[in-house]
């Protein structure tokens, strides 16, 4: 670490990763309530338990790129951070939103939430990852103004890499598409319509040029293959991220009431979205092919790896499987939409942030890396974590493939709620690799406080 | 084309394509998204062969024909600015540019013409298939020519302050290259869309 | 240039001459499979003609031909065969 | 790679690839909402009980557990066209009739709904199934 500003990191990173653990054991809530449908009824409700569980993944990546671009801006710039004061006060106003807000849900109805924060004066809640009272939503807002002040003065008094170019861009975007969560239309068409702007591009937009820009931060880092080759590299992806996913946002105005080429447009450009995530995966290991030093920190690079791979599979594989209108008028609203979001959003964005982590995590804690020791528990988080999504994934497109069957496709389809009696196995099964997913976690945290001082 | 030919072959050593790799990487991606929505057509044609063959009526074939001929000219016109510059005639390379601009704006003038007649009859994506993808595949494309006449436009202005000579033309390569492709995927458009049926 | 007329020209010529037969062919109202192989025929050759010579492909790394010239044969091939199955 | 493969190149490419395709996003967003009225069943929203209804939904987060259009939490049955499924009054006597409380089923919780909550509801459900969807979802079961 090589300026002193990049620790105000630190905070972000363990805040986003205490969130974590609060949107895992909301899932295994969920995931139970699926089989055992009482399950803690009517103290926590599905939908809150649900609310928990994206909103703590939204804030906790959020928080992850944010302690990401604190760490690296001030780096790349070769200069301090412009305040960190700033930065550390925005942290604990952002956490304490976050903190309110979850406490909001858990203690009160959600009507009685939405009326104690006034959102009948500019209506924004109760919409699909975008459930954040108003007052919280502004709150956010707020907090990435500053952010973003903070961050791109820095970059102007200093040195401008490509990667930093990107990451600003990518997090400018972030930040301007949020502000369509503001618009919400009374016409149900044209209030999906915008609501993907801030959905779609985000996770399949400006999310990805963070993603390209972490990646290639960490891969300069630990491969040292010449910067030149990496940046060229990161311009390609995104660039094919955002030709691709641009128009994809297409595949999802199939079925909203928005006219009927978008069926067409919308399956041809995301059939194309694959495309930029091999090319981060082939990315990844090239640069990890060719590197000039054995970087101590073998964890990180095995992030590195995966975040490659399994972006790939999740965001990739799994997008592809159910993109395509004439496939998606079945499957559009089944487990399989989940199955796709579950393995999409860990191989893209949960690991890569788990990535800068590992990376930075030892340094800001004075060493290069950690301890065999650490990094083989780290190791062993990795896999468990992995290959559980893995599996979760697989139950899920297991019973989304019955569900869809049983459903949409017979000749005599079954109701809702009879289909799901039929796929209870696989909710088994799925509930079953999240509570091994969870044990992955704790090993993964385990690891932070296994000696890590004995470092190599 | 014999005498010349080496003019358009690499000169030794040279194994990669013309201009910046970079922008073949998105000529590729381009070419990708073209293919898709041309296997569409043909997919998609050949359920409704009836529909597309009666609405390639009216389409006006002239005018398509015409736009062949100016892009293809632009094309040229684009190729031989190329093979004035490496032999170091910036003078002789910023006319061929300019007339590959002039007949690249000719296609906008006569795509423009061509789209202003259906619009006024109400035509519009989803009117039916075939004008679904007519108007995807050449709205795409026109954006394309726009793109590429901008490109055009800035290597001309280039050349003409002396940017280029026969050592560094490589920026000129570059576009160029993306320009070629704009004319490439019309010539594979212009006869699916306009004439096969 | 020593000759005025370079192989650009010609090439030039060439595709010109293809656009002429493929709108005649359209004009006078030819249809049907023949005329069809006829269209797309031309269509590869001129589409081939200027990826050779005016993108200048020629000679470069194969791997860089191959994903060029696929396009424009998968393209092509793939409408002969729908024109096969719909017709 | 290559020499002649420059980082400037790429990132002019770039941000000329960004523009380019956001400028056809926006031209097929203006398409499209020229094109919606004819869909979007725009005319309903003058009675004002569909924007109240809408309002019922969301502040109840009905989206948490349900789908609309496909679109939201895959734990309870999709409401798109659940006025077509079941009819307004099944919907208002289900709702005020929460939860079953049967040892081990899903649970719905009441939410104490006015009776002119549930007529704004159903209004905007009726309306929400209206809407032209291209014919999704393929059945009636949702």
């Amino acid at each position: 670490m090589q300026y002193k500003s990049q620790m105000v990191a630190k905070p972000y990173f363990i805040g986003a990763l205490v969130l974590f653990v609060a949107q895992i054991l909301f899932g295994l809530i969920m995931g139970l309530q699926y089989v055992v449908g009482d399950f803690l009824f009517p103290h926590i409700p599905f939908n809150v338990a649900r609310m928990v569980h994206t909103n703590a993944l939204i804030v906790w990546l959020l928080m992850g790129f944010m302690g990401a671009a604190y760490y690296m801006v001030p780096e790349e710039s070769e200069c301090e951070l412009y305040s960190p004061k700033l930065a550390l006060i925005m942290f604990w106003i952002f956490l304490a939103a976050a903190g309110l807000t979850v406490v909001g849900y858990l203690a009160v109805p959600y009507a009685t939430l939405a009326k104690i924060t006034g959102n009948d004066l500019l209506p924004t809640m109760g919409r699909e990852f975008l459930e954040q009272p108003t007052i919280t939503k502004i709150g956010i807002v707020v907090v990435a103004l500053a952010f973003l002040f903070n961050l791109s003065m820095t970059f102007l008094k200093g040195r401008k890499t490509s990667i930093t170019t990107v990451m600003l861009l990518g997090l400018w975007g972030l930040a301007i598409m949020f502000l369509f969560s503001f618009v919400n239309p009374d016409n149900l068409v044209r209030d999906k319509f915008y609501w993907w702007w801030v959905v779609h591009l985000w996770v399949e937009g400006v999310w990805e040029l963070i993603l390209g820009a972490i990646l290639a931060f960490v891969l300069i880092k630990i491969t040292g293959v010449d910067r030149e080759v990496i940046e060229k590299w990161l311009y390609v992806i995104i660039t094919l991220s955002l030709i691709t996913g641009l128009i994809g946002t297409g595949h999802h105005y199939f079925w909203i009431g928005t006219p009927e080429y978008w069926q067409w447009l919308g399956s041809v450009f995301s059939a194309l979205e694959p495309v930029p995530f091999f090319a981060m995966t082939l990315f990844a290991f090239n640069m990890v092919n060719r590197r000039r030093r054995e970087h101590p920190n073998r964890a990180a690079t095995l992030w590195a790896l995966g975040t490659g791979v399994m972006s790939f599979l999740g965001a990739g594989v799994w997008g592809f499987l159910h993109t395509l209108s004439p496939v998606n008028y079945y499957t559009h609203g089944t487990q399989i939409t989940a199955a796709h979001g579950h393995m999409a959003f860990y191989g893209a964005y949960v690991m890569v942030v788990l990535t800068i982590i590992s990376y930075a995590m030892p340094l800001m804690r004075g060493r290069a890396a950690n301890s065999n020791a650490s990094q083989v528990l780290e190791m062993w988080g990795f896999w468990l974590m992995t290959i559980s999504m893995v599996f979760i994934t697989l139950f899920l497109t297991g019973a989304g493939i019955l569900q869809v069957w049983l459903q949409r496709v017979s000749t005599t389809p079954m109701g809702f709620m009879a289909t799901q009696d039929q796929v209870a196995l696989f909710y088994w099964l799925r509930e079953g690799t999240g509570l091994v997913f969870m044990i992955g976690l704790a090993v993964y945290l385990f690891s932070f406080f296994k000696d890590g001082k004995s470092a190599a | 084309m014999s005498s010349d030919a080496i003019d358009m072959t690499e000169p030794d050593g040279r194994r990669h394509p013309p201009g910046d790799l970079a922008i073949w990487v998105f000529i590729l991606a381009e070419l990708a998204a073209f293919a898709l929505l041309f296997i569409l057509y043909g997919v998609v044609r050949a359920k409704h062969v009836e529909l597309f063959n009666e609405m390639q009526l009216t389409l006006d074939r002239n005018a398509g024909a015409l736009n062949t001929v100016l892009l293809i000219t632009a094309s040229w016109c684009v190729a031989r600015a190329v093979a004035a510059i490496r032999k170091g005639a910036d003078g002789a390379s910023a006319r061929w540019m300019a007339c590959g601009i002039l007949a690249g704006v000719g296609f906008l003038v006569v795509k423009g013409f061509e789209y202003s007649d259906k619009f006024d009859a109400g035509i519009g994506l989803d009117t039916n298939l075939f004008y679904m993808f007519y108007i995807a595949l050449t709205f795409f494309h026109f954006m394309h020519v726009v793109l590429g006449l901008l490109i055009l436009g800035f290597l001309l202005l280039k050349t003409l302050r002396g940017g280029y000579s026969a050592d560094d033309h490589l920026g000129m390569e570059t576009g160029a290259s993306y320009w070629h492709m704009v004319d490439l995927v019309w010539i594979v458009l212009f006869p699916l869309v306009y004439v096969m049926r | 240039m020593k000759s005025p007329i370079s192989g650009l020209d010609v090439v030039w010529l060439l595709l010109l001459a293809g656009t002429a037969y493929t709108w005649w062919l359209g004009e006078s109202g030819h249809a049907g499979t023949g005329t069809m192989m006829a269209i797309l025929a031309i269509a590869g050759v001129k589409g081939a003609l200027v990826i050779r010579d005016f993108m200048a492909l020629r000679g470069v790394k194969l791997l860089w031909q191959a994903a060029v010239f696929g396009w424009l044969i998968l393209v092509l091939a793939v409408n002969m065969a729908a024109y096969w199955n719909g017709n | 790679m290559s020499a002649s493969f420059s980082t400037s190149a790429a990132r002019n490419i770039f941000f000329g690839g960004t523009v380019f395709f956001v400028l056809m996003f926006l031209a097929l967003t203006y398409d499209t909402e020229q094109k919606l009225p004819q869909r979007d069943q725009r005319a309903q929203l003058a009675n004002p009980a569909v924007a109240a209804g809408k309002r019922v939904w969301e502040n109840n987060n009905c989206i948490g557990c349900h789908t609309l259009l496909g679109e939201g939490a895959y734990f309870a049955p999709e409401l798109g066209n659940v006025y077509k499924r079941r009819g307004p009054d099944f919907i208002k006597a289900w709702i005020k009739s929460q939860p079953t409380g049967v040892p081990g089923r899903r649970q719905m919780p009441n939410f104490h709904l006015t009776d002119k909550e549930l007529d704004d509801l159903v209004a905007f459900l009726k309306y929400a199934s209206e809407i032209n969807t291209a014919n999704w979802p393929p059945n009636v079961e949702g």
